[in-house]
């Protein structure tokens, strides 16, 4: 079967690549529309957070024999850890002053980690093995799908639709958004914002370790993997609308699919497909376009 | 509406005795100096207003008590503790409520969720229930974004927000403002009743009426200081000059 | 000429709004507003904290887009025209907080203004000793406000007074037809708020200035006319001894029943 | 009245003086190829200065100009014969160019959203360069041949090559010096200290920002180019966002909104990577990354603008 | 004379990228061996000494590296370069600083080809040599459609023409090609593409980390074992990390192998006590360029570079990389290939017994004939 001449099987091949990709796109935006939503930095860290969480489940399995499915729970635990430092100890002078001050310095630490991770394990990549239960996979007709790639979609859009969850419909998230709105009255009104801050950034950055640990077994891990993907999911942010919980979600998953389907009709513009719909958008819908127009 | 829904003070704040006490306050939003050297005390169980015309600094002061102003110095003592130096969480916690004059209702959270957002801070705190009885406008409307309610419902939901936590000192900033008469006279019997349960109040109102009967003493600012106290003993024999400072 | 004013037709009205509105989803700050400002008048807006006032200024200046309603300047519609466009009409605008610029010198902040009207502010391949020759009418108007010896002062180490005062210098420069200021004497102590009003009378001879304002002595001295907005809606107009003797001003804005 | 401080005249005689002096003197003591570098990078960083240090637009996208040049003014002289000053030109046109239109695209835009816009169109010229016919994919164009100027220098001399490229630096940064010191300038620098205020004093903003970025992109676009010619290669390093964020580093670790701030920080980078490469390798990275964090938790003024402020406290 | 009495090597190499196990620190260790071989057989006049530096796989970097060794650093030859890009770049350089390159790891014929000079020798292999022995190999056992996953750069392209060429001369077709980007890490949309060409085989026009990534990930998709890879460039490390199981029965090509003679198995056996690992045949290949440049030196008395290079030309190779091996005039040192093919898992006995050795290519066959070259150097004969 074809479609506009090509064969079906591509196409929904391709597709179902984007999604996978997607996923991985929508939890990265999501933390940093978290963060940036309470915090008002953009993140520059992220990707490189996404790599170190990587590298902990890699560490985790070689050094200490930590499976899978506890580096899955662990690595974002340790990233998160690592993230309540970092904001203790650096982001929170920040905050009275410029936001891009904030870029700038999360951009520094991001070459720090690479630089580290860089220096300690070569740029030459790690293999982590899948998981023996999701080895093999299922023939889907128009493609064979890895099961782990499936597990991937799954888990990303779980962690999506929780995350939503939380925000969107507990107490705790009622309080994060409000603070997102006044942060000086929700503190008179008796909570305590800093910590607030303090753990929304933790659970940013355990949200890009989590898709770290997601990644590994499909790409090396790599001190590298995270500084090309996170100018693309910048890109998906700006384009969902910063600080956008849901917008980052649909926004991450759809650009996934876009790029795939790019990848059958025009495969050279594939890798800057996003950037181009950023600019269209932008020109169209400058706030993005699940933002809340300025 | 039943007066007993609404349990007694809590036994930490003794009757009489002063709970508030501030001293040589001056606050300053950037480099515009706007109070200049407050001293005032609250007891227990009163109700105080402030007055003055706009930009007297009368909100200045209230945020100063919470920590929310730019800057500021002196010395703030609640129920024997000195807040001067605390984060506003803190003094919060200590059972100070307040409601801001622009209300802040936040568009993002339900009526209910706007209701549910403090944290409760001492026992005795009205319940769910009770404030929907008090407040049955809110019940109606518990379920829509807090920015959809009516002025007046804001104004309501501001103050019910407080009810819950259990706080004793409530700041209220011109809860009147803008309200329909039949809902000035709805707060007007709320805050009777607060008083009689031993809530301590400090209260901003530019609606002379409505505070005047309410208040045990007014504390009239002017160009951030105070420039005359009245109890409400001397109020007859002082209206006049009140409301010659007021500018009417 | 402000007698022949009041009896001759609209076209003395330097300003007009008809049906102004202005709304923040759902939320009217700014409601049906027939705004008349006439030529030569100080013209003072009052109106409880919220009312709309800075709303008003800021649809007015065309930093916000009104969500209907038509503005004339002049009896020219500008309701759709950019900010500084407007400001190149002669409508020029103070702020609420304080609008300076803080870095640059006193006498470059007027130069800042001064420069606009040279018409060499794009040349970029120019020195900027070029901009000398403005030295003489900046130092002027410095002069006239009081600011002669705060010439080569970094703005952003005058005391706030004086800085209100340099606004007002800055907003001079570009000789406005008309002037708005927003509470201009905000935040001063009492001899800055009677230096203030001082200025404001002076220059007030040869141009046309509206006012928001919350103190109602400097009202009650300088204006000729007095606009009162409630919740985005104009309340009371007319000269100060009429407004405010009007009860409902009296309820809504000095917070007592007549 | 004279209300211009007198001094400042002098002070800048003086200082492009010494500037003069140093550059003729230098290749007596440093090693040529360093000094090209290190202007190359002194320009660009001064370039981008002049967005960010005096128009306040924070630009993480500049690389795409420098880089972009980099390969137009390559591809201009190798392939196609071009005189290595036409290449220059060339160069400096195409920044110009992309320059407005990243500026048409951006700056409708503030604060974050401006540097994330920028990064994002940057992100686009950089995979342009990496597949474009032309630009040789991931070896870059290698093997630019640095010509003769004019037709009579020929450049593949060190020193000569030298000279020309201090002279072209020279005249980019007097460029820039005279820009944030003119009229223009002036206006620039008010928008910056307060945006609505010369709105309301009847200046159209955005205007004065594009030309800012125009001549911030066209010097950025210079600076790439003679990189271009000294290394003669022209290559995705250029193009890549690394590239951005080092120029902003170059210009913090400076001092934003210094004259001479953005060469200074240039000239320490540079030389720490050439110092720090051999001897502590990949850590370079976290060297810089280091220094980044620092420049902003401690040290916002930068090298210059702590020392002029140390000098103030002095007097 | 030698300037300085001192004869500088530098060895720049990606120590830390994708190209870190075939090449990297293995290539420093192999140089240090020459060296102190040299020293110890030879008592030379003139003092070695060895820089190293990583150039990350990228030109511009290798190229300033290369620029301030020769200008500021009194290098007489930078040697090793890995990674065709960088040593198309850095040849350049040495050419006009008329300075010696000595090329192991770089595999694409450009480097002898179209782009050739006379300061530059190609030592190890190239895509024409193991593009000549897997391709046809494969080809000839019947693999007659091929589709090819190319690394998108100037090795890549070189690898999928040449192993093209061979494809087509021994009766195959080609049916399409994809290119990605260099290094890659998600090769799933490519082989997906190579999926539904149809192809019988995929030959993998890429190396390192590359290879071993889209290997792993063909099975993963379950491209393999419907449709057969072809890697057309693999290193002993390669095999060494995705085992035997994975790479069973796979032809590849090399220069080199450890265990062909006790020669190799001596000194491979050296290499493995400071290095830990087999050497690749980049790592032997190093070595023996180094010393050969060395023994040249000796000869001429000079470290000239023309004189240098006139000596080595005329030198024929022997040791225990090369019997009889000759550097001819594009700068190619020909000598003798081997077709290898992967061991089952059960018929290897030894650590790194990786290899069955299917066939000697004579050097005469494995490289691209003199008629054919675009060098400059010797297309008017
Ligand atoms: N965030 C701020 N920044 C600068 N100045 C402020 C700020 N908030 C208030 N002010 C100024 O401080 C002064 C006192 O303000 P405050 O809000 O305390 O007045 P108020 O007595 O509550 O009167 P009202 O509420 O009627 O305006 C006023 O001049 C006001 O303009
Ligand atoms: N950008 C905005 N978005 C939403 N609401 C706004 C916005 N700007 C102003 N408002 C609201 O519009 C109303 C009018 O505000 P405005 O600033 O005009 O009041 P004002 O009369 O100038 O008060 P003040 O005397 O305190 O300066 C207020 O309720 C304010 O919260
Ligand atoms: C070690 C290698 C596989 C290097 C690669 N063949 C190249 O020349 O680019
Ligand atoms: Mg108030
Ligand atoms: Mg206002």
């Amino acid at each position: 079967m074809e479609i506009f001449g090509i064969s079906s099987q591509a196409l929904f091949g391709q597709l179902l690549l984007g999604l996978i990709n997607g996923s991985f796109y929508a939890v990265l935006s999501l933390g940093l529309a978290v963060i940036f939503g309470l915090l008002n930095i953009i993140n520059f860290s992220h990707g490189a957070l996404y790599m170190i969480g990587a590298f902990v489940a890699w560490l985790g399995l070689e050094y200490f024999g930590i499976n899978y499915w506890a580096a899955l729970i662990l690595s974002p635990l340790v990233v998160g850890v690592l993230g309540i430092v970092i904001e203790r100890l650096l982001l929170k002078h920040l905050y009275k002053l410029d936001h891009l001050y904030g870029l700038l310095l999360t951009f520094g630490l991001a070459l720090i980690g690479e630089g580290v991770f860089r220096n300690l394990y070569g740029s030459s990549g790690q293999s982590y093995p899948v998981p023996e239960i999701l080895q093999g996979g299922v023939d889907l007709g128009f493609m064979f799908m890895p099961l782990y790639r499936g597990w991937v979609v799954v888990a990303a859009l779980s962690v999506c639709a929780i995350t939503w969850y939380l925000i969107e419909r507990t107490r705790l998230g009622a309080t994060l958004r409000a603070a997102t709105e006044r942060p000086e009255l929700v503190q008179a009104l008796g909570i305590n914002v800093p910590v607030l801050v303090t753990v929304t950034y933790g659970a940013g950055v355990a949200l890009a370790a989590f898709a770290g640990v997601l990644a590994a077994p499909v790409v090396q891990v790599n001190p590298l993997m995270g500084s090309n993907l996170i100018i693309v999911v910048f890109a998906v942010v700006v384009i969902g609308g910063m600080g956008s919980i849901l917008g980052s979600i649909v926004t991450g998953l759809g650009l996934g699919i876009v790029e795939g389907l790019t990848k059958v009709v025009y495969p050279e513009a594939s890798a800057v497909v996003i950037f181009v719909i950023m600019v269209v958008v932008l020109l169209l819908r400058p706030a993005g376009l699940f933002g809340k127009q300025a | 509406m039943s007066a007993t829904a609404i349990p007694s003070g809590a036994s930490a704040f003794k009757p009489g005795g002063e709970l508030l006490r501030i001293t040589d306050l001056h606050a300053f939003y950037g480099e515009s100096h706007i109070l200049h050297g407050i001293d005032l005390t609250v007891n227990k169980g009163e109700l105080v207003t402030l007055l003055g015309r706009n930009g007297a600094g009368r909100s200045t002061t209230m945020k100063s008590i919470l920590g929310l102003v730019g800057r500021r110095t002196g010395k703030i003592m609640f129920n024997g503790t000195d807040i001067t130096a605390m984060a506003p969480h803190r003094i919060a916690r200590l059972g100070i409520g307040f409601c801001p004059e622009e209300r802040g209702i936040f568009s993002g959270l339900t009526t209910e969720e706007n209701l549910m957002l403090p944290p409760q801070v001492a026992s005795g705190g009205m319940t769910l229930d009770e404030i929907y009885t008090l407040f049955p406008n809110l019940h109606e409307r518990r379920h829509s974004p807090g920015t959809r309610l009516s002025g007046g419902e804001q104004q309501m939901l501001a103050m019910a927000r407080i009810l819950r936590t259990g706080a004793k000192l409530l700041l209220l900033d011109e809860i009147t403002e803008g309200l329909a008469p039949v809902i000035v006279k709805k707060l007007g019997e709320v805050l009777r009743l607060l008083k009689t349960r031993g809530y301590t109040i400090l209260l901003i109102e530019q609606n002379f009426r409505f505070a005047a009967p309410l208040a045990d003493r007014h504390i009239v600012l002017e160009h951030g200081s105070i420039v005359a106290t009245v109890t409400k003993e001397a109020l007859p024999s002082q209206t006049e000059m009140l409301h010659q400072m007021l500018g009417v | 000429m402000s007698n022949t004013a009041s009896q001759s037709a609209k076209s003395d009205f330097i300003l007009q709004t008809v049906g102004l509105t202005k709304e923040f989803k759902g939320f009217a700050a700014v409601q049906d507003v027939n705004l008349n400002v006439q030529r030569g008048h100080i013209h003072a807006l009052i109106g409880p904290n919220g009312a709309g006032k800075t709303t008003v200024f800021n649809l007015l200046t065309k930093f916000l887009q009104p969500t209907r309603g038509t503005i004339t300047f002049n009896g020219i519609d500008i309701s759709r025209e950019e900010p500084a466009q407007i400001a190149r009409r002669g409508v020029i605008r103070s702020f609420q907080i304080s609008a300076t610029f803080p870095h640059l010198t006193v006498l470059e902040n007027v130069r800042v203004a001064l420069q606009r009207k040279v018409g060499n502010s794009f040349h970029f391949w120019k020195s900027e000793k070029t901009l000398n020759s403005l030295n003489d009418r900046a130092v002027e108007l410095l002069e006239s406000v009081d600011l002669g010896e705060y010439v080569n002062t970094v703005t952003a180490e005058m005391p706030y007074g004086r800085k209100r005062a340099l606004e007002i210098a800055t907003t001079l420069a570009l000789d406005p037809e008309l002037m708005l200021l927003d509470e201009p004497t905000q935040g001063m102590g009492h001899e800055d708020v009677d230096r203030v009003a001082e200025l404001i009378r002076k220059v007030s001879k040869s141009r046309t200035i509206l006012m928001v304002e919350h103190n109602l002595s400097v009202v009650e001295t300088l204006c000729d006319r007095i606009t009162v907005l409630q919740r985005g809606q104009i309340l009371a107009e007319g000269p100060y001894a009429v407004v405010s003797k009007d009860p409902r001003v009296l309820e809504a804005y000095v917070g007592v029943e007549a | 009245m004279k209300p211009v401080v007198a001094s400042s005249k002098s002070q800048a005689g003086l200082m492009f003086g010494l500037l003069l002096v140093a550059g003729l003197v230098a290749p007596f003591v440093a090693y040529p190829t360093f000094l090209m570098k290190l202007l190359c990078f002194a320009l660009f960083a001064s370039a981008f200065n002049l967005l960010l240090g005096f128009a306040g637009l924070l630009s993480f996208g500049h690389a795409a100009f420098f880089g972009g040049a980099a390969y137009v003014c390559a591809w201009l002289v190798k392939e196609a014969g071009w005189s290595p000053e036409l290449g220059l030109v060339a160069g400096t046109l195409v920044g110009g160019g992309l320059g407005a239109i990243f500026g048409w695209v951006a700056i409708r835009r503030a604060g974050i959203y401006f540097a994330m816009i920028t990064l994002a169109l940057a992100q686009l010229v950089f995979f342009l360069a990496l597949q474009l016919p032309f630009t040789g994919g991931e070896d870059g164009l290698q093997g630019v041949p640095r010509g003769k100027l004019f037709g009579l220098v020929d450049l593949s001399d060190n020193t000569a090559m030298y000279y020309f490229v201090f002279a072209v630096f020279f005249a980019g940064f007097a460029l820039i010096y005279r820009t944030v010191h003119s009229p223009f300038g002036q206006v620039l620098k008010a928008i910056r200290e307060n945006e609505p205020r010369a709105i309301s004093l009847g200046y159209q903003v955005e205007r004065y920002k594009l030309v800012a970025f125009v001549i911030s992109a066209a010097m950025a676009g210079l600076a790439g180019s003679m990189k271009a010619l000294v290394f003669q290669l022209a290559s995705l390093t250029d193009v890549h966002w690394h590239m951005s964020g080092e120029v902003v580093l170059m210009t913090l670790l400076g001092g934003l909104g210094t004259i001479l701030g953005p060469g200074v920080g240039a000239a320490v980078i540079v030389a720490l990577e050439n110092e720090l490469a051999d001897k502590v390798g990949s850590w370079v990275t976290v060297i810089m990354g280091s220094i980044f964090v620092i420049c902003v938790l401690a040290f916002r003024r930068g090298i210059v603008g702590e020392l002029k402020a140390l000098r103030e406290r002095i007097n | 004379q030698v300037s300085d009495g001192v004869v500088k090597i530098g060895v720049l190499t990606d120590l830390s990228g994708v190209y870190s196990d075939v090449a990297g620190k293995g290539t420093v260790v192999a140089t240090q061996m020459a060296i102190d071989d040299f020293n110890a057989k030879e008592k030379p006049s003139f003092k070695i000494e060895v820089v190293s530096a990583d150039h990350q796989n990228k030109g511009d970097i290798a190229a300033n590296k290369a620029r301030e060794w020769f200008e500021q650093g009194k290098v007489d030859t930078v040697s090793e370069l890995v990674t065709t890009s960088v040593a198309l770049a850095v040849q350049k350089i040495a050419k006009e600083k008329n300075r010696i390159a000595l090329i192991s790891g770089a595999a694409s014929t450009r480097v002898t080809n179209e782009d050739c000079n006379d300061v530059t020798v190609h030592w190890t292999y190239d895509t024409y040599a193991v593009a000549n022995g897997t391709a046809k190999a494969v080809t000839k056992a019947g693999g007659k459609k091929w589709f090819f996953l190319t690394a998108d750069y100037a090795f890549g392209h070189s690898l999928e023409k040449d192993a093209g060429d061979v494809v087509k001369a021994n009766g195959g077709e080609v049916v399409g090609a994809v290119r990605h980007p260099f290094p890659g890490s998600d090769f799933s949309s490519f082989l997906l593409k190579a999926q539904s060409s149809g192809a019988q085989i995929i030959g993998l026009a890429n190396a390192g980390g590359d290879t071993i990534n889209s290997i792993k990930q063909a099975a993963e998709f379950g491209v393999t074992p419907k449709q057969q890879l072809a890697g057309l460039l693999m290193f002993i490390t390669d095999v060494h990390s995705l085992g035997l199981k994975t790479t069973q029965s796979m032809y590849l090509t090399e220069g080199f192998y450890w265990n062909l003679n006790d020669d190799t198995r001596a000194w491979s056996k050296r290499f493995f006590d400071l290095h830990k690992r087999m050497p690749t045949m980049v790592q032997a290949g190093q070595y023996s360029s180094v010393m050969h440049y060395l023994k040249a030196v000796k000869a001429a008395g000079t470290d000239d570079t023309a004189k240098v290079m006139t000596q080595m030309k005329k030198t024929p190779v022997n040791d225990f990389f090369a019997k009889n091996g000759t550097i001819r005039d594009d700068g190619r040192m020909v000598h003798d290939m081997y077709l290898l093919q992967v061991k089952k898992p059960a018929e290897s006995s030894t650590p790194w017994d990786y290899y069955h050795v299917r066939a000697t290519i004579p050097a005469a066959e494995a490289f691209q004939p003199l008629s054919a070259s675009k060098c400059p150097l010797v297309a008017k004969k």
